[in-house]
């Protein structure tokens, strides 16, 4: 392999690791957060890709389409968890799993009788259509590098906001204990709509950045929840820092195994990491709690 | 103890209640409808191409006027979720319930080779319209078996033939890595015999191919054929063209991985790739022509090659049966007239081979845009004409 | 008599005579199938009867462990392959070194559980460091490893699957006749069925539902939970893998298709569905599930829109599964 | 003179910067009482777990009988008669009182690879079950554990302690939580045990500190800064600075 190819395949890692990382950080959070495994994590993120699709169909606008998306999928998101989700928290997760299975189901048949079994066409933004020459002979598409921004920017911005201002530290107090942060004067309730908003959204975005490079179809959103599942579970539930270093390491090594192994192998390597990372630290590489 | 028993007894209601409702009371005469299952894959991400096999396969009955050499026809859907197992489990309720007389409309070879062996088994008729596995071509062929599409390998084959004849130097090979990907990869390399720049193969529903493509560019190829079938057909041309390869490295694969079921979805990026196919959108034949207004006018979409067989497939069962006065009860007899049928193909030339596969004419074919701005399949040149399967000769029917 | 769940199954005897009636139940398939002139509802039954094994075994880690495995499509799939291999050597179209060539069951089911079961022993030991939610993908990777093992084995179908021709038999007599064949296998779910009760009501049992509850208070009193729920784990398998056996042999095919994740989750929602709390609840997940995809893929393309209605609405309002209908009839019925 | 049944010796847990247990010695005598008191934040409950194998400690040493114990794990101490009862009740919440307790007898009885027998009609795990729930006063209550009161949990928890045949029991803060009423008949049960089992209690209530022990350390920051009878340790002016003036 020479230099350039290494840039770039590293560079393709770091791309993929960093849109699972968009799926992840919702999925962590709310998993970490109100102890549910939501996956109807994965349908957000086909809704978000459909109503971007749908929009720039109709306005030729990308940054319309980013503009109306993000939010709609953050309210279906809304919507979701105070019809159904909310009165899951206190539930077993095998209940959780049982209903977001369900739910998933549902969702998708309803999203092929709305936009039909016929993929939708989503096109890449004019300004990004082309490619960058970033090293002497590694061209990379430029609508992947702003995928790679848009990843970064998100962690950077999600590591201030939990961090760093008084909402996050509402949901870091819901997180610990939920009944100490109701007496502080948090309203848990609001606080976890929220969250779960937040991950809607975050899932839609991803959904929407993925739109123009891959098929926009009903169940699209399976395999990448999968992706993501594996890489909440590597990173720690609840750790966003964990999400994304796992997010990086699988995309790296899905990379390059699908390179260097024989088929059989690569298709393989993902799930024989997260195998070995679990039976090396139990519970993921940055354990929340406890 | 109350509890206990009628707990019981509830749990055997559930069961014996969704066992029930599958019961039909039934009696087969002749001048019944003749019953055809249509097992194919509704659900899940693949769920589009069984949608678009059954709405050609009903548009094909339409233009028989709903009904097979004059009699009616009932068709009895099942959905397979592209699973072996529940196929299999499918077709056995669809023989032995519905006491369907043909099985079609499935989309995978997989599926294929376990759904045929226990409806062939018990006496009934396989009449593929797409899944065209190898083994039921060669050895495995059987009287009763019918695939009128393709077999798996052929375009592969003619797009070999094509490359060789117009020395294209050293392709790159893409597929998936599952049997039918394999199928045409093997195809392609039994006509084409050149030099490969690489081989590669993907796993099942990836999504980013953006190594791969790395790799390929690295390899400096003299052209590319892949074989992408649905979503990841659209994913990769996507990509391909996004790493702005489009122009540098010609794209080359079978129509399934450049028709209307995927170029919709890529929108215009596949134009300037070339396909190789038996059918194309601007056929000029009268049957092709009133095929893709009718189909148009019924699905507000463009047909697709998968639909373009499907269509064959109801107006081949028409004549054979026409030929025979509809008695598809006398099973010699209605082999004998699927083998010599005569009917108007929307792809021109076609006959039965006899190993119960197509011969017919292969065509390279272009992605240009319609005059609405719709990418579409421009027909270029004949490729060969009269092009049957490579298995044909491991056949010994009966 | 007590309705809580997992609560210690004291009229075991009672719990036994439902089990009994639940079977012979399932025993008149073949007498309604024949009444109503339809063979098929046999082999819909043998299905959900198969599928219903499956549940059960996984029901042991998941309702009374607490562990939910999502690598039981795979020993399923073990199950499956052992015993198509066996088999598809009589046909002469493979081989294999370890398996011996042979379609008689009572050599080739004792074999299936015994592979099944050491697979399920050697991913326990790895799995069971874990636990919640770790425990679920960790078993997730070693079904999608299992998986994309089968399928790379070229000489075994790999992704088109196997078929056998081979007859099988059992103690030499035929085996596959549809309804000897389902006739067998009701009699092994309603073995595993016994067996499982006596086992839950076991001193085995009641460390196994006890580590479900609260592992610390376990050690605490001086009983390791990690030999015992990795018992429970390989008996599981053994007995997912009976099932898968029984489930190639129904079909005279083995593929893949059948130990892909998405199957390993059905099985969990036909164990939920039907009810965690009591060994047989499963069967009746097994039963609904079954039952109602077939009715339903029939109706409508868009079926998955009411079998996932249907889902969401046992989660919402029968919290036992199924079963609950059961007891909340029991109840009214008691009332008047 | 014989060994102490427990001896500590320099133990020490950290918890990052945090220090629970500083170079603790401590003895339990043969059929001693002793009585553990100090601040929220102590370090108690760290102490127990260590003591009952839940926490690995970073340094020195604990023998139970003469045995060096320090690394064994949890369920081999249970074996050699260390029992404890959780500070927030930890019991089996699905099960009836009885099973709870039968659980413990079976943890006695050799191991637990017994595949057959009903064990809820086993009259070997079911008697001694039921003798200890009477000997906590809960005799004939079929319940499940997730359906008592909360003192009859506390009750529940020292019938499963007594029902795996201790030689010391752990008893981290036995009366938290509970009523005036609850604490008294805990403390009269107690004081009925204490002739036949050697007792490390930790508890905030004083004056069931006072009736029950027959020594008294007080553990601040991780050490031990007083020890002795209670009327000792209840005048030492260290202890009044450190911990009762506080109150």
């Amino acid at each position: 392999m020479t230099t350039a190819l290494l840039i770039e395949q590293g560079l393709n890692g770091l791309q993929l690791g960093v849109q699972l990382f968009l799926m992840a950080a919702g999925l962590t959070l709310v998993f970490g957060i109100m102890n549910m495994i939501n996956l109807t994590h994965g349908s957000l993120f086909m809704v978000g890709a459909f109503l971007a699709a749908t929009v720039l169909a109709h306005t030729g606008s990308f940054v319309l389409a980013l503009v109306v998306a993000v939010p709609a999928t953050a309210l279906a998101g809304l919507v979701l968890e105070a019809a159904v989700l909310r009165r899951f928290y206190g539930r077993s997760h095998l209940d959780q799993v049982l209903v977001t299975f369900g739910l998933i189901m549902v969702i998708n048949e309803l999203t092929r009788m709305v936009w039909g079994n016929v993929p939708v066409p989503m096109a890449l933004p004019q300004v990004l259509s082309g490619a960058v020459t970033i090293y002497p002979g590694v061209t990379y598409p430029s609508f992947r590098l702003a995928i790679l921004a848009v990843g970064l920017l998100v962690a950077l911005g999600l590591y201030v906001v939990v961090v760093h201002t008084r909402v996050g530290m509402w949901v870091r107090a819901g997180a610990s204990d939920r009944a100490m942060a109701s007496a502080m004067g948090v309203n848990v309730g609001l606080v976890f709509s929220l969250v779960f908003a937040a991950g809607a959204a975050l899932a839609g975005l991803a959904g929407i950045m993925a739109g123009p490079i891959s098929a926009v179809q009903v169940g699209m959103g399976e395999p990448v929840l999968i992706l993501a599942l594996v890489v909440t579970v590597i990173g720690g539930i609840g750790s966003i820092k964990g999400a994304l270093i796992a997010a990086v390491l699988i995309g790296l090594a899905d990379t390059f195994g699908r390179v260097l192994l024989p088929p059989a192998l690569g298709s393989m390597i993902i799930f024989m990491m997260m195998a070995a990372i679990l039976a090396w630290r139990p519970r993921g590489l940055f354990p929340v709690h406890g | 103890m109350t509890m206990i028993a009628s707990r019981a007894a509830t749990a055997a209601l559930v069961v014996m209640c969704g066992v029930a409702a599958l019961a039909l009371p039934h009696a087969a005469r002749a001048d019944e409808p003749i019953k055809i299952g249509f097992l194919s894959t509704f659900s899940g991400p693949q769920g589009q191409l069984g949608q678009e096999l059954f709405d050609a396969f009903n548009l094909g009955l339409k233009s028989t006027g709903g009904t097979l050499g004059g009699r009616k026809v009932e068709l009895i859907q099942g959905d397979d979720q592209a699973k072996p197992d529940v196929g299999r489990q499918v077709a056995d309720k669809m023989i032995e319930s519905d006491h369907v007389q043909i099985l079609t409309g499935i989309v995978f070879s997989n599926v294929m080779l376990a759904a045929a062996k226990p409806t062939l088994d018990a006496g009934a008729f396989v009449f593929s319209i797409n899944a065209g596995p190898s083994q039921y071509a060669g050895k495995l062929c059987h009287p009763h078996y019918f695939n009128e599409s393709f077999q798996n390998d052929m375009l592969a084959e003619a797009m070999g033939i094509y490359l060789r004849e117009n020395s294209v130097k050293r392709v790159y090979l893409m597929a998936p890595n599952y049997p039918a990907g394999k199928d045409f990869l093997a195809g392609l390399k039994r006509t084409y015999k050149g030099e490969l720049a690489g081989e590669v193969y993907t796993a099942f529903g990836q999504l980013d191919y953006a190594a791969e493509i790395a790799q390929l560019r690295a390899a400096d190829p003299g052209a590319v054929f892949f074989f992408y079938p649905g979503g990841m057909g659209i994913n990769f041309v996507k990509q391909y063209a996004q790493a702005g390869l489009m122009d540098k490295v010609r794209l080359y694969g079978p129509s399934f991985s450049l028709d209307q079921t995927i170029l919709p979805g890529i929108g215009d990026a596949a134009v300037g790739s070339f396909a190789s196919t038996f059918w194309t959108e601007d056929f000029d034949n009268a049957a092709s022509k009133k095929f893709v207004a009718d189909f148009e006018a019924a699905y507000g979409r463009l047909p697709s090659t998968y639909a373009s067989a499907a269509y064959d497939g109801a107006r081949i069962l028409d004549a054979a049966l026409k030929a025979i006065g509809g008695r598809i009860e006398d099973k010699d007899a209605f082999q004998k007239a699927l083998e010599s049928v005569k009917f108007d193909s929307i792809r021109g030339h076609f006959k039965f081979n006899t190993n119960h596969y197509p011969i017919m004419d292969s065509y390279l074919s272009e992605v240009i845009k319609d005059a609405k701005g719709r990418p579409t399949l421009k027909r270029l040149e004949l490729i060969k004409a009269d092009q049957a399967d490579s298995y044909a000769a491991e056949c010994a029917m009966k | 008599m007590t309705l809580a769940p997992a609560a210690p199954p004291r009229a075991s005897s009672a719990t036994l005579i439902g089990i009994a009636v639940l079977v012979v139940a399932l025993a008149l398939v073949p007498t309604v199938s024949q009444a109503l002139g339809n063979p098929f509802l046999i082999k819909i039954a043998t299905r959900i009867v198969i599928f219903a094994i499956a549940a059960v075994a996984l029901n042991l880690v998941l309702g009374f462990g607490g562990l939910v495995s999502l690598c039981h499509a795979g020993l399923f799939g073990i199950g499956g392959y052992v015993l198509g291999i066996a088999a598809a050597q009589l046909d002469g179209e493979v081989s294999a070194a370890l398996l011996p060539a042979t379609g008689e069951l009572a050599v080739v089911l004792p074999l299936a559980m015994a592979v099944a079961g050491l697979a399920a022993a050697v991913m326990g030991v790895i799995a069971l460091r874990t636990s919640g939610a770790y425990f679920i993908m960790i078993t997730l990777a070693f079904n999608q490893m299992l998986y994309y093992v089968f399928v790379a084995l070229q000489q075994y179908g790999g992704e088109d699957g196997l078929q056998f021709n081979a007859a099988l038999t059992l103690f030499g007599h035929p085996a596959t006749g549809r309804v000897p064949f389902y006739y067998g296998c009701v009699a092994a779910l309603a073995l595993v069925l016994a067996g499982m009760q006596r086992l839950i009501a076991s001193r085995f049992g009641v460390v196994l539902r006890a580590s479900a509850q609260n592992e610390r208070r376990l050690t605490a009193l001086g009983i390791p939970p990690l030999p015992y729920k990795l018992a429970a784990f390989a008996l599981s398998g053994a007995v997912a893998g009976l099932a898968g056996a029984l489930f190639a042999a129904s079909q005279s095919f083995i593929s893949p298709s059948a130990m892909s994740w998405v199957q390993s989750g059905d099985l969990v929602v036909m164990c939920v569905l039907g009810g965690l709390a009591y060994v047989a609840g499963p069967v009746i997940g097994a039963g609904a599930f079954v039952a109602l995809e077939a009715v339903l893929s029939g109706w409508s393309v868009h079926w998955q829109l009411a079998f996932g209605g249907f889902i969401i609405a046992v989660v919402v309002t029968l919290r036992g599964g199924l079963i609950d209908l059961v007891r909340i009839a029991a109840r009214g019925g008691r009332a008047s | 003179m014989t060994a102490p049944l427990l001896r500590v010796r320099g133990l020490t847990k950290r918890f990052g910067g945090l220090i629970a247990t500083n170079h603790l010695d401590l003895d339990v005598g043969h059929g001693e009482t002793l009585a553990l008191i100090g601040p929220n934040g102590a370090g108690k409950t760290s102490l127990i777990a260590q003591l009952q194998g839940d926490l690995t400690p970073n340094g020195g040493s604990i023998a139970f009988d003469g045995r060096d114990i320090t690394g064994a794990p949890a369920h081999r101490r249970a074996r050699l008669g260390l029992a404890r009862s959780f500070q927030i009740s930890s019991v089996f919440p699905e099960f009836t009182l009885t099973a709870n307790v039968a659980v413990a007898v079976q943890a006695g009885a050799g191991h637990s690879f017994r595949f057959w027998r009903d064990a809820a009609a086993d009259p070997a795990l079911v008697g001694p079950a039921r003798q200890a729930l009477d000997s906590v006063g809960l005799g004939g209550l079929e319940r499940r554990a997730a359906d008592v009161s909360h003192g009859e949990r506390r009750q529940l928890e020292l019938a499963m302690a007594l029902a795996m045949r201790p030689r010391l029991l752990l008893l981290d803060e036995p009366m938290a939580g509970m009523g005036r009423e609850d604490s008294a008949r805990m403390t009269r049960l107690l004081q009925g045990l204490k002739r036949s089992y050697a007792m490390l209690l930790v508890e905030h209530d004083m004056n069931a500190v006072f009736a029950l022990a027959d020594r008294v350390v007080v553990l601040v920051a991780g050490q031990a800064i007083a020890s002795g009878t209670a009327d000792e340790v209840r005048n030492d002016p260290a202890v009044r600075a450190a911990y009762l003036g506080k109150r």
